[in-house]
C-alpha cells in the first residue's frame, strides 16, 4: 500500500474533524473513520457535536453537524482540542468550525460546494477560498462532488441523489489515504449495511476507492502520516459510547443478578439511545416500556421494582424534574432502582444536544422532605457499563433508588472498551424472603443490621401480604403512623442507610502526592481532560495531585481527610460550582476550594484546564475561603 | 398456602382499621371487593391493590393482599410496571376522580389504550374528599364548593365516554349502594383479559352527599337507569314498562304500550365503539343511565404482547449471552506484548 | 398600528431562519397559517403562538406575532393562563401527536372539557420528529422505530375521538398538502369561540415519510377521504358516485349508482356528539377518513365564564376595598394607651 | 357577672387545648373561643391539630381533632408548649392529648361518653377515671352529653342528633365560665351562622348559655381565673391565619400595582386554603383557576404572566416537585410570578397535615442546570401578609419567578393582626414598555442596569412582537443561540440579577448582643418559639443572640458579617440540618455551626429550645466544624 510519491512521517496522535450539513453523513463518515482506527489498533476517543434540529436548511451554519476523533499510539483520555485536521463539505462547516482548528492544520475542502449560493447561505461576503482568510492553514481543495460523480457515473441505475450521498465516502477515502488506513474495516461495513442494496454498496464501495486513489495519486499531498498502534492492556476491544455502555451495565447487573430487567423511559436527548439499545435486547428478558411522560416512566419502574425485577428509568434533566415525585416514593417505599440522569445543557430546554454537569444539586436535593439518594457518576464512556453494574449493588444492598450521573458528552463520545469476560463479574446476590415462621409476624421494614436495608419481599409470595405507602410509618411494620417519634425514628433511618453505603465504597485514590500545594477534584465526565491536564502539568515537574471522584453520595469515607492535606483544593466543573459547594459541607475543615467553571455546552479542553491550573500553581490563592 | 384452599371474606381483611367517615360510600365498596376475590379462584398472594392518593386510595391498607398507596394520580403507571414484571398478578387500581381523571388523566387514557390487564375500579363522588370538598373534573357544572363559592364553570368529563375516546376494551358502570349489580360487574371486569375500567357511583356524606341519589335510592334507581344486558333491548322502569329506542342517533324513550320490544335499541358489548359511546351520551334527567358493562372486546393485552415479543427475539437470536452481546460489535484484539 | 391596517402575509413572516428539514410538511402549515391570520382582521400584536417542544413547536420563532417556544407538553395550560389573563388576544396552541397526546395529554383533555377560547393546531406526523424517530401515540400498531425495533405494542389514540370523548366542542382534520381545505378549516377554527382544536396529518420526511399519502396525495385524497360539509350528504370518490350510509351504527360504502342520496348520512356539525364520534370511527383503508369539521357547537368559552363571575361579583359586592377586606371578618380596636 | 362563690386569681396567660372526635365540632368551639379572647383584648395565639383522614370512625385515636389556643395579658409569640387545660369530649381525645397537659394540669372531661365501648375503642383497658391515671391531675367530670340534652329539651322540634351537636357549645360555655369570658361574640355568630335555621341557632344559644351556667352553679370550680387584656400596640386588629394572610397580601400587592390577580392552584393539603380564599374576592379581579394538576397550575401562571397581570400559584411539597420544570421555564424566560410552598411533613405524602421546614433545598436546588430562584419566609402568620406584598416588589424588580417558603403551622395557626391601613402601603410601580422609537429595535432581554433585570413586554401592545423561549438566548435580543459564549452569558446574567436583590433587601438585624459566644439563626415559622426561648434565657442573665432571618435567597448583604461576630452558631430547624448547610457555603469563613433538629410534624417547643440552648451555653462546642 506505500506509495512512493509521498513520504511518511510517524506521529503520536492526531485529531480530525469531518464537518457538513446534517444530511451529509457527517457522523457516519467520523463513525468509519474511527472503527478503522480502533481495529487498527490506535487508542481512540470521539466526540460529535450536532445541531437540535434534525435537518435546518441545507447549507446554513444552523444545519452543520461534526464529528470529532483523537486517534493515537498512546493513551489518550478526550476527543482532543483542537483538531488538527478538518474536512468542510462546505462552507458553512467551513466556517462553524474553522475557529476550533489549530493554526497551520490541515484543510481539506469540498470547492464544488463553494458556490456564490452556498456563501451566501453560510454568511461569507466573501470567498474564503481568495480572501486570504486560510492563508495559515494546510489548505487542499478537492472537487469533491464532481470526481465522486465521475468515479460513480460508470455503476449506472443510480439517481444522481443516490451517487452524491456517496461523497461523504470519497472524503473519507482521501482521508484514509491520508492517514494510511486500511480500507476492508469500512468494505465490510458497506457490505453489510447495504445487503440488500448491491447497487449502493458498490457505489459507496467505489466512492472510497476513488477517494483513496484520488490521495495516492494527485499529488495534493506532500506527506502522508503514520500512527502506530497503542499499547494497550492486551485483550479483546471495542468501541463504546456512554449510552450503549450503561445499557450493556445494566442488562449485565440484571443477568449477574438472575433478573429480568425493565427499563420504563420517556426519549429525551441525550438519553434517548438507552432505550434504543435495551429495545433490542429483548432476548435478554429485557422489558422496555416507552412510557406517555417521565411520570410514568418512573412509576412504572417502582411497579416493577416493586415486583420484584431490576428497574430502571433513564432521562435527562428535565425528565428528572418531572420525576422528582416519583422518586421520592421510592425513597419512602425503599424499593431498589437506578435512576439514570444524562445530563444536558439547562436551565430549561436550553442547550438539549449538548453537555453540561449542572444536575448535580437537583439529583442530590431536587425532593420535598428529606430525601437521600445515593449517586455515582461514570468517569469515561467504558466506565458507564461498571457504574450500572455498581448502582444495582448499592439499591439492592440498602433497598433505595440509586442516581447514575452521566451528561451529553459521556452518552455520545466513544472510546475502546477492553471487554470483560462476563463470567469474571460478580454474581448479584439477592435472597427475597419466603414464608415467615409461624411464629413470627412479618416486618417489611424490620432492618438488617449491616446494611440498614430491609427485605426485599415481592408479591405471589405467600405469607408475606404487606402495604407500602407514601404516608409517614411505623418502624418495622411499615404500618402508618402520625406518631412523632415515628416519623422521626424513619427519617433518620433512611438517611443513615444512605450514609451506611460507604462501609463498601471504595476508599478515595489520587494520583500525585498525597498531601501538597494543589489537588484537583474532578467527577463525571471532565476526568479525561482533567487527568490529562494534570499529566501535563506533573510532565512539567508541577506538584499537583488529582482525584477523580466516582461516588458522589455518600463519599468515600476518607474523602475528608484526604483533602485535609492540602493547601488548595479546585473543582473544575461544568456548572457554576455545585461540588464545590457539596465538598465544602462534606469537608467542613477544609477552607480554600477554587471553583473552574464552564458553562458552555462543551466539555474543558486540556489547554484551558492546563492554563488555569499552571496559573493557580504560580499564585497561590489566599487561604480564606472566599472563593466561590 | 398457594394450594386451592377456598378463601373467604375474611381473609381478605386487613388488621388495619377503616378510617373513612361513618355513612361513606367507600365501605360498601370495600366489602364487595372482599366477598368478589374469593370468588375468582386466584390465590391470595397474587392480589395486588395499587392506588393513588384520596379517600378511596386508602383502599390497599384495608384489604390483606399485597397493595400500594402510592403518590396522587400515579397508580396506572406503577400498576402497569408491576403487570409487565409480574403478568401473573391480579392486579387493581383503586383511584378516585381527582386521582384518576385529574391529575391523573394522562395515565388514564394511556393505560385505556394500551390495554394492560389490569381492573380500575374508580369511585366517582364528583369532588375532591380528602382535600375537604372542592369541585373535581366530574363536579356538574354550576357546583358551588369551596374552590367554586359562585359554581363551577367547567363541563364535566364523562369518564365512560372519555375511555371509549381512548380507546378502553372493557367499559362499565355500577353504584356504591346496587351490591349485587356491583359484585356481578366486578367480576366481569376480574375475568375481562386486558385493561377493565369500573366507574362506581359512590357517595361522599361529608361534602357531596346525595349527588347520584337518583342512582343510588332503590326506588328512584329503576326509574333513572338501565341495565345494560349482552343481546338485550334496553328496558327499565319499575315495571319494566320502558324501553330505549333509537331516532337516528338519538336515544329516545318509549313505552312499551305502544312499542315493541323488537323495535328498542339492543345492546351489543363488542360492537363498534360508537355503540358504547352513544350510551355514555344517555344522561339523567334526560334519560336512564346505563348500568353496567357497555363495552367488552378482548385484544390481546399489552404485557401478554410484551412477553410475546420477548420470546420471539429468544426464539429468533437464542436466549441472550453476555459474551456474544459485548462481542456484538465489531471488535479487535491487542495482542499480548512480547517483551524483548 | 392597531388601526385597521391591511395585514398581509409578509406581516407574518419573522426574521428567524425557518429551521425544519427540507420537504417536512411543517412548511405547508406555517405558510398557510401565515396566510390566514391577516384575513381575520384582528391586528397583529394580538395574536400570540404558544408551542411546546417538538419539531412542530418551533413554530412561534417563524411568526412575527408574540409567542412562546415553551416547554414538552404544556402549551395548552400556559395558553389558558394567558388567555385568562387578557381574552382579547388570538392565542394559538402549536403542538405534536407527541407534545399534546403523550406528555400533553391530561392538558389536552381538560382543555377541551374547559373549552377555553383557544385554537390548537395538532401536527400529526404519527412519529417524534425531534427526538428523532420513535414511536407516538398515534403511530400504527407495528411500527417499526428506533424504540420499537419489533414494532409498536399500542393501540395509537385517534385524535378526533379522544377530544370528542372529552368533551370538544370544536373538532376538526386536514392535510398538509391540501392547502385550500387547510385554510377553510384554519378560518372555521379561528371564528369558534371556545376550544378549536385541529388535527392536520403531516408528512415527517425523515422519519416517517408517506405514513399518510393515503390521505395526502392529491389522486388518492379523492377515493380515501371524505370531505364533511355541514347539512350535506357523504359524497366521495373521483367521480364523487360514493356514499357513506349508516347501517344501524356502522357506516358503509354505497355506490350512487344504486343508492339514492337522500338515504346517505347527513352531516351535522351541530348534533350530539355520537355522530362525531361514530365519524371518527371512519378509518382507512376500511372506510375514507372525514376531513373536515367534526363537530362545532358553542357554550360559552370559560375564560368568559370567569369575566362573567367577576362581573356578577362585583355587582353583587361592589368593586373591591382593601380596607373593607381587611375588616370583613371580626374585628377588635386597642384603644390609645393613656399613660397615667 | 361576677360570682359570690368562686374566687377569682388573675393570670397572665392560659393554655387550652379542646378536644374530640372529628365531628364534634373542636376547630369551631376552638375558633369561638379564640375569638371571644381576641375581641375581649387577650394577645392569642392558636395551633389546630387534625388528622389526614376526613372523620376517621367515631370515638379512635386516627379520629382525634384538636385546638391549642394561648391567650395572654402579654405578648406571646407561640401557641404554648405544654396546655394547661384539655376539654376532652371522649376517651380517645383523652389518651391522645394526656401526654401533652401539664403536670397538675386541669382537665375537664365529657363522663358520658366514657363507656365501655368508647374506652375500648380508645384502647383503654380500664377506666382513667378510676384507675388513678388522672390522680396528678385536677379533674373536673361532667356528664355533658345528658346535661346537655336536659337543657335543650324544652325547644322541642329537634333531632336528637341536632341536640347532640351542641354539645361542644356547652362545653364552651363551661370554659368560658372558667375563663371569665363574655358570651356576646359567639351568640352574635351563631345567630349570623344559622340565620335561615332559627332553631338550631337557638339550640346552640341555649347550650351555650346553659354551660356557662352550669360552672356558675355548680361549685366544681374552686377557682375561676382572670386574664387581662394584652397592651397590644393600639388600632384595629382582627384574628389571622398565615393561608389568610398570604391570600390577603397578594390581593394588596395587585391592588397596589393596578394589576389584575392570577391564582392557578391545584388542591393539596395545606395550601388549598389560599385558593378558597382567594375564590371568595372575585370583586378584586382575581380570577383562580383550578388546574387539572400542579404543573397545570404552574403553566397557567407562566401564560398569565406573559399576559402581563400578576400570577401566583400555591401548592405543598409534592405539588414543587411537579411544578420545577415549569419554574425552570419561568427561570429562562424571565417572567415575574410567586410560587408559594406550604410545606409539610415529607417525603413523599409523609404526614400531609403536619408541619415542617424541609422543603429549603428543594425551591433552592430542585431544578436541572443553574437556575437561581429568590425565596423569602414568611415569621409569623401575620408575617405572611407581608411577604406576599414583598415577593412581587422582588419578582417585578428582578423579572423572575419568586418563592415564598410557609408551612403549615404558619398556614393554621392564628394570631392577632395589627390591620394595617392599605393607603400607607407603597404602591408597586411597573412600567410596561410600549412601541419602540422606529431607529431602535426592541430588545427583549436588555438589562436595566439598576436590576439586571429585563423590561416586561406584554402580547397585545403593538410593535413588540417577540417570542420567547425555553431554550439558549442571545443575551438583549433572546434569539436562540447555541453559541456557547451566549449559554455562558445569559446563566451568569440570571444569577448576577438574583443576586442583586440584595440591594434593596433590608439588613439583617439581631436582638442581643452583636457578638459573643452563642448566636441562634432561625428561619420561618420558628419565629416565635425560637425568640420566646431566647427571651427566656436573656431575662435568666445569658448572652444569646438571635438572628432571624426572612430573606433566604439571595441573604441580607450583611449576613457573613453578622455571623462572624459569633463563636457558636446554632441553627434549630424543622428538617435535618438544611438552611445550616446554606449557611455554611455562604458563610465560609465561620465555621462554628450547630444543627438543632425537629422532624417530628410539629413545632418546636419553648421548653426544649430553652434546654437546649441553655445546655450549648454551659458547654461550649468545639470549634472545628464538625457539628453537623
Ligand atoms: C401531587 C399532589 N397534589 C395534590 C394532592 C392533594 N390531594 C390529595 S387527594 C386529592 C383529590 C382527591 O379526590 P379524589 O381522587 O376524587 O378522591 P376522594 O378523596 O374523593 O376519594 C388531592 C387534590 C396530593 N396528595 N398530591
Ligand atoms: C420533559 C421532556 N421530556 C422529553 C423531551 C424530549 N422531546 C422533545 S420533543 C419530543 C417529542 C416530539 O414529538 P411530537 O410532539 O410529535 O413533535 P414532532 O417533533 O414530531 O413535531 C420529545 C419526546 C423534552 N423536551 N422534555
Ligand atoms: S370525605 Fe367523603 S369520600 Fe372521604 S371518607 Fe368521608 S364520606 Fe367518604
Ligand atoms: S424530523 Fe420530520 S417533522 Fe421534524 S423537521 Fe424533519 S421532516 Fe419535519
Ligand atoms: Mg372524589
Ligand atoms: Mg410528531
Amino acid at each position: 500500500m506505500a506509495d512512493p510519491n509521498a513520504t511518511y512521517q510517524d506521529v503520536q496522535a492526531v485529531i480530525i474533524r469531518f464537518a457538513g450539513d446534517s444530511g451529509d453523513g457527517m457522523q457516519l463518515t467520523g463513525t468509519q473513520f474511527t472503527d478503522t482506527s480502533a481495529v487498527y489498533g490506535n487508542d481512540i476517543s470521539t466526540f460529535p457535536d450536532f445541531p437540535s434540529e434534525i435537518r435546518a436548511p441545507i447549507g446554513t451554519l444552523a444545519g452543520v453537524s461534526g464529528f470529532q476523533i483523537n486517534f493515537s499510539s498512546e493513551d489518550i483520555l478526550t476527543p482532543g482540542d483542537a483538531p488538527n485536521v478538518l474536512v468542510a463539505m462546505n462552507p458553512a462547516a467551513l466556517k462553524a468550525n474553522l475557529d476550533d482548528l489549530e493554526r497551520g492544520g490541515t484543510i481539506i475542502l469540498n470547492t464544488d460546494a463553494f458556490t456564490e449560493g452556498n456563501l451566501k447561505k453560510a454568511g461569507y461576503h466573501h470567498n474564503p477560498l481568495k480572501d486570504g482568510t486560510l492563508s495559515s492553514y494546510q489548505l487542499h481543495e478537492v472537487p469533491l462532488t464532481s470526481l465522486n460523480r465521475t468515479a460513480l457515473k460508470e455503476i449506472g441505475g443510480l439517481s444522481s441523489k443516490e451517487i452524491d450521498r456517496c461523497q461523504n465516502f470519497f472524503a473519507l477515502g482521501i482521508t484514509f489515504w491520508l492517514f494510511d488506513r486500511p480500507l476492508n474495516t469500512s468494505f465490510k461495513w458497506i457490505k453489510e449495511k447495504f445487503a440488500k442494496q448491491p447497487k449502493i454498496a458498490q457505489a459507496n464501495q467505489t466512492a472510497l476507492q476513488a477517494g483513496y486513489d484520488y490521495g495516492n495519486n494527485v499529488q495534493i499531498f506532500q506527506t502522508r502520516y503514520h500512527i502506530k498502534p497503542a499499547h494497550l492492556q492486551p485483550g479483546g476491544y471495542r468501541k463504546i459510547t456512554g449510552n450503549d455502555a450503561l445499557a450493556l451495565g445494566l442488562v449485565t447487573a440484571a443477568q449477574k443478578a438472575g433478573k429480568t430487567l425493565f427499563y420504563g423511559s420517556y426519549p429525551i436527548t441525550p438519553a434517548s439511545d438507552i432505550l434504543h439499545m435495551l429495545a433490542t435486547l429483548k432476548h435478554f428478558d429485557v422489558r422496555t416500556f416507552q412510557a406517555e411522560d417521565e411520570i410514568s416512566a418512573i412509576g412504572a419502574a417502582i411497579g416493577a421494582a416493586f415486583g420484584g425485577i431490576f428497574a430502571v428509568t433513564g432521562t435527562s434533566g428535565p425528565g428528572i424534574a418531572l420525576k422528582s415525585e416519583g422518586i421520592n416514593l421510592a425513597v419512602m417505599l425503599e424499593l431498589p432502582l437506578v435512576i439514570i440522569d444524562v445530563q444536558r445543557g439547562g436551565p430549561s430546554t436550553g442547550l438539549p444536544t449538548k453537555t453540561e454537569q449542572a444536575d448535580l444539586l437537583q439529583v442530590m436535593f431536587g425532593r420535598h422532605g428529606e430525601s437521600p439518594v445515593p449517586i455515582i457518576a461514570p468517569a469515561t464512556p467504558s466506565d458507564c457499563f461498571n457504574v450500572a453494574i455498581e448502582a444495582f449493588r448499592l439499591a439492592v444492598r440498602a433497598m433505595t433508588p440509586v442516581f447514575i450521573l452521566s451528561d451529553g458528552y459521556l452518552a455520545n463520545s466513544t472510546e475502546p472498551w477492553l471487554i470483560p469476560n462476563p463470567d469474571d463479574i460478580p454474581p448479584i446476590i439477592i435472597e427475597h424472603p419466603t414464608a415467615p415462621s409461624t411464629t413470627e409476624k412479618f416486618l417489611p421494614y424490620k432492618r438488617i443490621p449491616e446494611t440498614l436495608g430491609r427485605s426485599w419481599s415481592i408479591p405471589g409470595t405467600p405469607g408475606l401480604e404487606h402495604r407500602l405507602g407514601g404516608l409517614a410509618k411505623q418502624p418495622e411494620t411499615g404500618n402508618v403512623s402520625y406518631d412523632p417519634k415515628d416519623n422521626e425514628q424513619m427519617n433518620r433511618e433512611r438517611a443513615d442507610k444512605v450514609a451506611k453505603l460507604a462501609d463498601i465504597i471504595p476508599e478515595q485514590t489520587l494520583i500525585g502526592p498525597t498531601s501538597g500545594k494543589l489537588l484537583v477534584v474532578s467527577w463525571g465526565s471532565t476526568y479525561g481532560s482533567v487527568r490529562s491536564a494534570v499529566k501535563v502539568l506533573q510532565a512539567q515537574g508541577q506538584t499537583i495531585s488529582h482525584a477523580h471522584l466516582r461516588y458522589l453520595n455518600p463519599f468515600p469515607r476518607n474523602l475528608p481527610d484526604l483533602i485535609s492535606g492540602f493547601e488548595q483544593v479546585v473543582v473544575p466543573e461544568m456548572n457554576l460550582g455545585q461540588m464545590l459547594f457539596i465538598l465544602r459541607i462534606h469537608c467542613k475543615s477544609h477552607r480554600n476550594f477554587i471553583p473552574i467553571s464552564k458553562l458552555k455546552g462543551q466539555p474543558f479542553t486540556i489547554k484551558e484546564l492546563v492554563e488555569k491550573l499552571g496559573a493557580l500553581l504560580l499564585v497561590p490563592q489566599k487561604v480564606n475561603g472566599d472563593n466561590l | 398456602m398457594s394450594e386451592t384452599v377456598k378463601l373467604t371474606r375474611k381473609d381478605f381483611v386487613s388488621d388495619q382499621m377503616v378510617r373513612w367517615c361513618p355513612g361513606c360510600g367507600d365501605y360498601a365498596i370495600l366489602a364487595q371487593v372482599q366477598k368478589v376475590l374469593p370468588e375468582l379462584g386466584i390465590p391470595k398472594e397474587k392480589f395486588v391493590m395499587v392506588s393513588g392518593i384520596g379517600c378511596s386510595s386508602r383502599f390497599p391498607y384495608y384489604m390483606n393482599t399485597y397493595g400500594m398507596h402510592s403518590i396522587h394520580g400515579r397508580a396506572a403507571p406503577i400498576a402497569t410496571g408491576l403487570k409487565i414484571a409480574n403478568p401473573d398478578l391480579s392486579v387493581w387500581v383503586i383511584t378516585g376522580d381527582g386521582d384518576a381523571l385529574s391529575i391523573g388523566g394522562n395515565h388514564f387514557i394511556h393505560l385505556m389504550r394500551r390495554n394492560v390487564d389490569l381492573n380500575i375500579i374508580l369511585f366517582n363522588n364528583r369532588i375532591y374528599g380528602l382535600t375537604k370538598g372542592q369541585y373535581s373534573p366530574t363536579s356538574p357544572q354550576g357546583l358551588k364548593t369551596k374552590s367554586s363559592p359562585m359554581g363551577s364553570l367547567e363541563q364535566p368529563l364523562n369518564p365512560i365516554a372519555l375511555a371509549i375516546g381512548a380507546e378502553a376494551t372493557f367499559v362499565a358502570r355500577t353504584v356504591d349502594t346496587h351490591l349485587k349489580h356491583m359484585g356481578q360487574v366486578l367480576l366481569r371486569a376480574a375475568a375481562h383479559k386486558g385493561t377493565s375500567f369500573v366507574e362506581i357511583y359512590q357517595n361522599c356524606v361529608i361534602f357531596n352527599d346525595g349527588t347520584f341519589e337518583y342512582a343510588t335510592d332503590p326506588a328512584k334507581r329503576v326509574e333513572n337507569t338501565v341495565e345494560l344486558e349482552h343481546g338485550k333491548p334496553l328496558i327499565f322502569g319499575k315495571n319494566r314498562d320502558k324501553g330505549i329506542r333509537l331516532n337516528g342517533l338519538e336515544p329516545e324513550i318509549v313505552s312499551l304500550d305502544t312499542v315493541e320490544e323488537k323495535d328498542l335499541l339492543v345492546h351489543n358489548e363488542t360492537a363498534s365503539p360508537s355503540l358504547a359511546y352513544l350510551l355514555s351520551q344517555m344522561r339523567y334527567p334526560q334519560l336512564p343511565e346505563p348500568m353496567g358493562i357497555f363495552r367488552c372486546v378482548e385484544p390481546p393485552s399489552y404485557e401478554k404482547q410484551i412477553h410475546d415479543q420477548v420470546e420471539t427475539a429468544i426464539g429468533l437470536k437464542g436466549k441472550g449471552d453476555l459474551h456474544k452481546l459485548y462481542y456484538a460489535i465489531d471488535t479487535w484484539e491487542v495482542p499480548q506484548k512480547v517483551e524483548g
